[in-house]
């Protein structure tokens, strides 16, 4: 059968693209409430009510506001680098949709039986990973995308041809470069412990660890993870790229309507996917200890679980986030290079030796 | 919670006492750097502590000199034999000497001591693993460390635009070089599946030969003469040398032209010869290296031409030091060839040995002559040109006497330490009894009668001409006395008795060398 | 089949980059076009079962060393690369190098075309980021040792390059002008 | 004595290197720099006086033929050792230096001011470099010395030289240096054949190869032969100088100061016969034996050509330096005739000329320290004037012409009538070449009596024609009494050649057997008492 | 057709050309390392290619190796380059030329 076989060809594909499809509209809902989050949260912390007139108390504002962007008129400045300006926001936007192929929503599921699907497409499937492509250096993979990241930026800022964007984008990229360091050695303790480069088998170390979270024996390697992240998203109080009150807003200054919109997202789906990671290193992922008691391992509800589990942990995360921008006012841009290098980054250092050291005296 | 397979683990051999002089060298770096950064402006106590380490590791390298040391160790990766303790005794002489002829300078220019030191001692570090590296990687990062610090301290002096120049030139061209080193590495590691020297040597050499891609040996051999080509400033790949020399900082000039040089020539040494060796019997292998020797014969001729011929041009004593330099490398590539073209282990040995003493001549005499020049000249090398030594002859005797004695050395005037080398590269060469290498020799001869002109030239401008503005000598200091005396006594040393020297460098018997025990 | 899709699609897309690399006159083009080289050399690592490698070169290459240069560019704001003016005979030399280097290429090329070729067991491990970390610090600990030495020196060195300036004739002119203040007051 | 004779070349090649030392140390404890020329000059006094000690009747011959022979391993890895040793053709080339140096150091009594120290030091150390020349018999060790007397010398023209002293020094050195360093490579290349075929390793002794030759253990291939004495002739052709290599002469010597011009004629130039006899010959008989005619040609034609420009040269200094290349042309056409008689008088002309022109250059130093100029044309009537100074300068004259009861005559005679008989050219029906050789070398002595009596005649005769002239003193005693020596010479060697001709006969006869495989031309076949002046002396 | 060996060299092959090509070409100190550094990535290509057909890790440690290697040569590259910037207000190699026979 000619149909048969190139359905069989074709299938696994399919399956990816389904999967794509699913993990982007989830983060992407979850990116849109989070936009409606901050402006509540902020509201209630500085006495307001936030959004409340599109849709039951504002629920439907992100779709306004999506609207809002696509029927604004586009202004591109008249000396700018065309090319690149239009370019920087799509790969501030790609870069930043990347991590998601290897986010480990929740466990495989084993336990159902792809048997019953027609031309024998379930043979010898036995699992249904919940991760897009297994790619097994995930970390190394989150954190090369998320660095190719900063272009989006820098480039915004140099191809506007404004004072305020190209300040932005210099700032922009010092920061990225300063706190990767700080951000890829607090990782390394992890990665020690778990022996895997893989997110779920980082999971799964945890899993079988000692402590069930890594933050307990990781709790140095967390807090500068915690932080860098921050300056890696551009959030207060390292938002210096856009510093509103002195650069205007920054790389974006000349950006508008779509093209604005795309480094808003770009920014929260950046904050989501660094929540993501910090659950992942440092929170047990997905895992809710004590569920393989109640659900069987690899069953369907024992995956729903965990990965409500995991979405939750990151919504928690993000709660941090605006609950830091609501609280906490920006750093000067010699004290934030001065806290990368000679605070975070030999902080990030000891740890890796103090892990160094324990890993090998407990491993004889 | 550890998912590391065991099974699979090469054992590792971590021999620290084999890379010791290395290591204390490297360690020194750091310590001096570590005391700048709590007592900066020592000036004085970072130069003793980085002459300290170089010293050490000297002693440390002579007392495995006789000792019992595997042949290789490091899992292959470094190999102990006369070639390495040779060129690293050079080494750490012309560090030593630098940091000696710095301390003039240093003062003069304000330079940051500790970062200079450890940047130099690193450029040590690199070169001593260069010579020792018995795998391409390790030759490649002994070259890269010993690279980058050298591209620093070119642009040492950042004010000058010169010296910035200089420093970008150098490092443009030093990467670009050192691509083409890597793609040669490459191809290498294609046609025989390994990095390893000694591995690669047993592949060409087996009876049934068994490399994949004979082809891309050539290739890679082509690519890599580029590269070393570029490193040891051989014509045509010399381009960059005048311009670097005469811009960067005087001290780093005399380190730069006698230390990567000779690093240069012991990982050449290494690869070509000992790693891509001659070997009768199998055609490709045999192919391959009369490619490389006759390319490498022809390339010298030209380098020892264009050296001689350019330097004659010069008005800038640095530049023209810089193109001697370029004829110095095409004399010691004479021996260079010699030992790729002998027939016998021993006089193979023996003409590597006699590159290494020609190296140490070099770097003895140029030492000497760069100690001068550093101290005659002013703030921002103001004063290199030719005219600037008119009539200092009488004026400062002892000076210009000792520079006249390098620069005959360099011509390689009988008594000198440079005759003693180039006799021995002459002859290391001459007893392949090659026709191209005859020519070879012929051509560096005339060469080197050439040369007697602009090394006359000094001796002309100061002592036969007169001055007709005012000069002030300078007051030698003790460091560059100490310079001055050790390069008089080493120039008239190694021209008269250097026997016991050169039997070290080519005797294999000197050293109990017990293979690796695994 | 896919494979071989692949292969061309990314050798094209390497090879139109850099092009272009060359060709742009304005560095920060040729930034960009050089990022684009790198990513798909890096999705070429991943058809040669080398993810580690294509992660590293994505993150180091990519992410660290096109940064830089970035900033740098921005820095410096330099303009469109002008037309040789003093080295024009390096135009001839270029050329002539290029057709050089395409030959080898070739050469290379059949080389190892007539060869023989030798099937690559699937299962291999090499590439695995297990087996090069253990070979990192087994067969390859001195290599990496000196990798560090090499980091530090470059920390070293561009420190030193970077560092500003003491400009003694400022502080005299603020010395001065301070004590003329003070005479004024 | 033991010690003496066993390290007598030794202490010859070090005493001026001690006094060298020492000069230089005097800053230290004694700072009167002016006083040094006594130290020098009893260095070099203290040399001649102990190279007498080669006369010394209880010297005997090495088994290699070589008196005082010394040999001592140098540098093992490459195989020299320090090997002097001294035979007849060099015997009195040691003597006539130390003999000289002394003279040369007289002479510069007043006229260096400047850089006293240095000046001595450099004399001294080419002392030191020229009887190294003479007495080495390691190959390498040769060539060290060769190329060391080049340095003082470089210095002495250099320094102390006229006007144009720069272009001068560096010609000279340039020339020299090429010249040398081809034999280097010829010297490698001897030693890498010595070792190929004997066998028994490289070695630099001359003597060695030598005695390898000679027992046919060292047989070199005809092709590679011709190369390296190539290098060898050229090397001692440059030295000599031998036409075209000549060009340095003039200026080195018009350049150079009154004791460089004197030590130049006297010893260096002779390095160049020295060195084509000792080793050319020796090492390269067959290949000396077939191009013995270009050296014929160039000796003749150097012969005639620094004759002809000798006479229209307008400086006296230069006129000298010419006439020593037509005199060097006589000593190279002696050695190449190959017959006892030409190669005798050629050794012997060496010592002529180093007396003569010698003595020339001191007297025409002389009058430049009074005058500062040299032109012939500010000269005329000085025999009026300074009467002794132009009888001594008249008699050297004469000398240096080559009149019987005088020096030169026994030499050049002996050089004509050994090429004469000279079977080195062809003979063909109508013409034997080695006559026409003869006949046209003869012109040359023509020539140079009829360019030196000219300048005479200009230069002492007639009317004093400049003020400036008047006024000048004549030779005062320590002038004569530098000369007195030399004068004596250029008469005894004039009328009783023999001890001076038996001390290098069997050197040249051995070398003209090696070259020729046959005797020929030896003195006493052809009846030398007529021609001699010994015997009517006596 | 799969794309085997060859097809791997000939592309590592054709981007060190345009690379070497490049450097040459360019004025601008910037753009000259960055031709470097393609040539440098030409060569990882290789050796990851020869990698992959020896099932040798060797390669990819060699690649690594070249990667820490061109981070340092950025690190300090970009240093000379910004100082020499920093006096001629140029990275223009034609404006390098203080120097010259």
């Amino acid at each position: 059968m000619e149909f048969e076989s190139i359905l069989k060809t074709a299938f696994p594909f399919i399956v990816i693209s389904i999967g794509v499809l699913m993990g982007f509209q989830i983060v992407l809902m979850i990116v849109a409430y989070t936009v409606l989050g901050e402006r509540k949260l902020l509201g209630w912390m500085q006495g307001r009510i936030g959004p409340n007139r599109v849709g039951p108390w504002g629920v439907l504002q992100p779709f306004a506001d999506l609207l809002k962007f696509i029927l604004k008129e586009d202004i591109v400045p008249d000396k700018s680098t065309k090319f690149v300006y239009f370019l920087a926001p799509l790969v501030a936007l790609t870069c930043a949709l990347m991590p998601i192929v290897v986010y480990p929503f929740g466990p495989a599921i084993t336990t159902v039986d792809w048997s019953f699907l027609p031309y024998g497409l379930g043979e010898g499937v036995r699992a249904l990973p919940l991760t897009i492509a297994k790619i097994d250096v995930g970390v190394l993979f989150v954190f090369g995308i998320t660095s190719v990241g900063v272009y989006g930026i820098a480039l915004a800022g140099w191809s506007s041809n404004s004072k305020y964007s190209l300040m932005g984008g210099l700032r922009s990229s010092a920061q990225m470069i300063s706190y990767e360091l700080a951000m890829g050695a607090s990782v390394i303790g992890v990665v020690m412990l778990a022996g895997t480069l893989d997110l779920n088998g980082i999971i799964y170390a945890q899993q079988q660890s000692t402590f069930r979270w890594f933050i307990i024996p990781q709790f140095i390697g967390f807090f500068v993870f915690l932080i860098s992240a921050f300056a890696e998203t551009n959030r207060t109080p390292f938002d210096l790229p856009e510093a509103e009150t002195e650069l205007v807003a920054g790389f974006h200054t000349e950006y508008s309507a779509l093209k604005f919109a795309l480094f808003f997202m770009a920014e929260y789906v950046n904050m989501f996917t660094v929540s993501m990671m910090c659950t992942v290193l440092f929170l047990g992922g997905w895992y809710v200890p004590g569920l393989s008691h109640i659900f069987e391992v690899g069953s369907i509800p024992y995956a729903v679980v965990s990965h409500v589990a995991f979405i939750g942990k990151i919504c928690a995360f993000l709660v941090l986030y605006i609950w830091v921008r609501g609280t906490l006012p920006r750093f000067r841009f010699d004290q934030l290079m001065n806290f990368g290098w000679k605070f975070l980054l030999p902080v990030a250092l000891a740890n890796v030796i103090f892990t160094i050291i324990v890993v090998f005296f407990v491993n004889r | 919670m550890n998912m590391f397979l065991f099974a699979e683990l090469t054992v590792p051999d971590p021999n620290v006492s084999v890379i010791l002089p290395e290591m204390i060298v490297a360690v020194a770096g750091v310590i001096v750097m570590l005391y700048d950064s709590f007592f900066p402006k020592q000036r004085a106590v970072s130069g003793a502590i980085a002459i300290i380490g170089l010293a050490l590791s000297a002693v440390v390298l002579a007392t495995m000199w006789g000792g019992n040391v595997p042949a290789t160790s490091w899992n292959g990766m470094i190999a102990h034999d006369n070639l390495r303790l040779s060129f690293s005794f050079v080494f750490l002489f012309v560090s030593a000497m630098t940091v000696l002829i710095s301390t003039v300078w240093v003062e003069r220019e304000n330079v940051p001591a500790g970062e200079y030191h450890a940047l130099l001692l690193f450029a040590t570090f690199g070169m001593m693993m260069m010579s020792a590296g018995n795998d391409l990687v390790i030759i490649f990062l002994g070259l890269e460390t010993l690279s980058i610090a050298t591209y620093v301290m070119a642009g040492l002096r950042r004010a000058d635009l010169k010296s910035n120049e200089s420093a970008m030139k150098y490092f443009i061209l030093g990467s670009f070089a050192s691509a083409f080193l890597l793609y040669g590495m490459a191809l290498i590691y294609g046609a025989t599946g390994s990095t390893n020297l000694t591995e690669i040597a047993g592949k060409i050499a087996a009876p049934n030969f068994p490399v994949n891609f004979p082809a891309l040996l050539l290739a890679g051999g082509a690519m890599m003469v580029i590269g070393f080509g570029f490193k040891i400033a051989m014509a045509p790949f010399h381009i960059w040398t005048p311009d670097v020399y005469e811009g960067a900082p005087t001290p780093v000039t005399a380190f730069m032209a006698a230390g990567p040089k000779a690093a240069a020539f012991a990982s050449f040494l290494r690869v070509f010869v000992l790693g891509l060796p001659l070997v009768a019997g199998v055609q490709a292998s045999g192919y391959l290296h009369e490619s490389w020797t006759t390319a490498l014969a022809v390339m010298a001729m030209v380098t020892i031409i264009v050296g001689n011929v350019a330097a004659i041009m010069q008005d800038n004593v640095k530049r023209m030091l810089a193109y001697s330099s370029i004829a110095h490398a095409g004399y010691a590539l004479v021996g260079f060839i010699g030992a790729g073209m002998a027939k016998t282990d021993q006089a193979r040995d023996e003409a590597i040995a006699s590159v290494a003493f020609y190296m140490l001549t070099y770097a003895v005499t140029n030492m000497g002559a760069f100690a001068i020049v550093t101290l005659l000249s002013q703030k921002n090398d103001r004063r290199t040109q030719f005219e600037d030594y008119n009539g200092i002859g009488f004026k400062s005797p002892l000076l210009a006497f000792s520079l006249s004695l390098f620069m005959l050395s360099l011509f390689g005037l009988p008594l000198t330490a440079g005759f003693m080398g180039k006799i021995l590269v002459f002859s290391s060469a001459l007893g392949s009894g090659n026709l191209l290498v005859t020519a070879l020799v012929v051509v560096a001869v005339i060469g080197s009668a050439i040369s007697a002109y602009y090394y006359l030239r000094m001796i002309v401008v100061m002592f036969f001409r007169e001055r007709t503005t005012e000069w002030i000598a300078p007051k030698i200091t003790t460091a560059i006395g100490a310079v001055l005396v050790i390069a008089v006594i080493g120039v008239f040393y190694l021209g008269l008795f250097s026997d016991g020297l050169i039997q070290r460098f080519s005797r294999p018997g000197a050293a109990v060398i017990t293979k690796a025990e695994k | 089949m896919v494979g071989t899709a692949l292969f061309f699609l990314f050798a094209g897309f390497a090879i139109m980059c850099a092009i272009s690399m060359v060709y742009h006159k304005n560095p920060l083009y040729s930034a960009i076009s050089l990022v684009g080289v790198f990513i798909s050399l890096s999705c070429i690592y991943v058809t040669l079962a080398a993810p580690f490698i294509a992660a590293v070169q994505i993150l180091i290459y990519a992410g660290a060393i096109m940064v830089l240069v970035v900033f740098v560019i921005m820095l410096l704001n330099l303009d469109d690369d002008r037309p040789l003016n003093r080295l024009r005979y390096l135009y001839a030399i270029g050329g002539g190098l290029g057709v050089v280097l395409l030959a080898q290429t070739l050469f290379v090329f059949y080389a190892v075309l007539r060869a023989p070729n030798q099937p690559v067991d699937p299962n291999t491990s090499a590439g695995k980021t297990l087996t090069i970390g253990q070979a990192m610090y087994t067969e390859y600990l001195l290599p990496v040792e000196i990798v560090g030495v090499l980091l530090m020196m470059a920390i070293i060195g561009s420190v030193m390059l970077a560092r500003r300036l003491s400009q003694p004739q400022l502080e005299l002119v603020v010395e001065r002008e301070e004590e003329l203040r003070g005479e004024d007051d | 004595m033991d010690f003496l004779s066993n390290n007598l070349l030794t202490i010859l090649i070090l005493l001026p290197v001690v006094g060298a030392v020492l000069t230089l140390a005097h800053q230290a404890f004694w700072k009167q720099e002016s006083q040094l020329k006594w130290v020098t000059l009893g260095f070099t006094a203290l040399n001649f006086v102990v190279s007498l000690a080669l006369f010394s009747k209880s010297a005997v011959a090495g088994a290699s033929g070589f008196f005082f022979e010394k040999n001592v391993p140098w540098i093992n890895a490459i195989g020299t050792n320090y090997h002097v040793g001294v035979d007849g053709l060099s015997f009195w080339l040691v003597i006539l230096t130390t003999f000289i140096m002394p003279i040369a150091v007289l002479s510069t009594w007043h006229a260096v001011e400047k850089k006293a120290t240095a000046f001595y030091v450099f004399l001294l150390l080419l002392e030191s470099a020229m009887i190294g020349v003479f007495v080495s018999l390691d190959l390498l060790v040769f060539y060290l010395f060769f190329e060391a007397s080049l340095i003082p010398m470089f210095f002495l023209i250099g320094v102390w030289g006229g006007e144009n002293r720069i272009y001068a020094a560096v010609k000279f050195f340039i020339f020299t240096a090429l010249g040398s360093l081809l034999m280097l490579v010829a010297i490698i290349g001897l030693y890498f054949i010595y070792a190929d075929q004997t066998g028994l390793g490289g070695s630099f002794d001359f003597v060695a190869i030598l005695n390898a030759m000679k027992a046919g253990n060292l047989i070199l291939p005809a092709q590679t032969g011709m190369l390296l004495f190539a290098a060898f002739a050229i090397a001692f052709a440059i030295k000599v100088p031998l036409f075209p290599f000549h060009t340095w002469l003039p200026d080195a010597h018009t350049e150079a100061p009154t004791a460089g011009s004197v030590i130049l004629a006297a010893v260096l130039l002779k390095m160049g016969t020295y060195g084509l006899m000792r080793f050319n010959f020796a090492l390269f008989p067959d290949q000396s034996r077939e191009t013995a005619w270009i050296f014929i040609t160039l000796a003749i034609i150097g012969i005639i050509y620094g004759a002809l420009v000798a006479m229209v040269q307008p400086d006296v200094k230069r006129l000298v330096a010419y006439s020593s290349v037509a005199h060097m042309g006589f000593v190279i056409l002696g050695m190449f005739s190959f017959t006892e008689m030409g190669m005798q008088g050629a050794v012997y002309q060496m010592l002529n000329h180093g007396v003569s022109t010698g003595a020339l250059f001191l007297l025409v130093g002389f009058i430049y320290e009074r005058r500062h100029t040299r032109q012939i044309k500010d000269f005329g009537g000085l025999a009026n004037v300074m009467p002794i100074y132009a009888t001594v300068f008249i008699f050297t004259v004469l000398s240096s012409v080559g009149l019987p009861f005088l020096n030169g005559f026994v030499g050049e005679f002996l050089i004509m009538v050994g090429m004469f008989q000279s079977q080195v050219l062809s003979v063909t029906s109508t013409v034997n070449w080695n006559y026409v050789a003869t006949m046209i070398a003869g012109t040359g002595v023509i020539f140079a009596a009829v360019y030196l009596l000219w300048m005479v005649q200009r230069v002492f005769f007639g009317k004093v024609t400049s003020e400036k002239n008047r006024s000048l003193a004549d030779l005062n005693w320590r002038e004569i009494g530098l000369l007195a020596p030399l004068l004596f010479l250029m008469i005894y060697m004039g009328v009783f050649p023999k001890p001076f001709l038996a001390r290098t006969a069997s050197v040249v006869k051995g070398l003209q057997e090696r070259v020729m495989h046959q005797a020929g031309g030896t003195i006493e076949k052809t009846e030398l008492k007529p021609v001699s002046a010994d015997a009517e002396h006596k | 057709m799969e794309p085997n060996l060859a097809s791997y060299l000939a592309l590592s092959g054709i981007l060190f050309t345009i690379g070497c090509v490049g450097v040459i070409f360019k004025r601008n100190a910037i753009g000259m390392f960055m031709c470097i550094e393609l040539m440098l990535n030409a060569v990882n290509l290789t050796f990851v290619a020869f990698s992959r057909y020896y099932a040798d890790t060797t390669g990819q440690l060699f690649v690594f190796m070249v990667m820490a290697v061109a981070a340092c040569e950025a690190a300090v590259g970009l240093g000379i380059i910004i100082s020499f910037f920093r006096n001629s207000q140029s990275v223009d190699v034609d404006d390098a030329s203080l120097m010259k026979n």
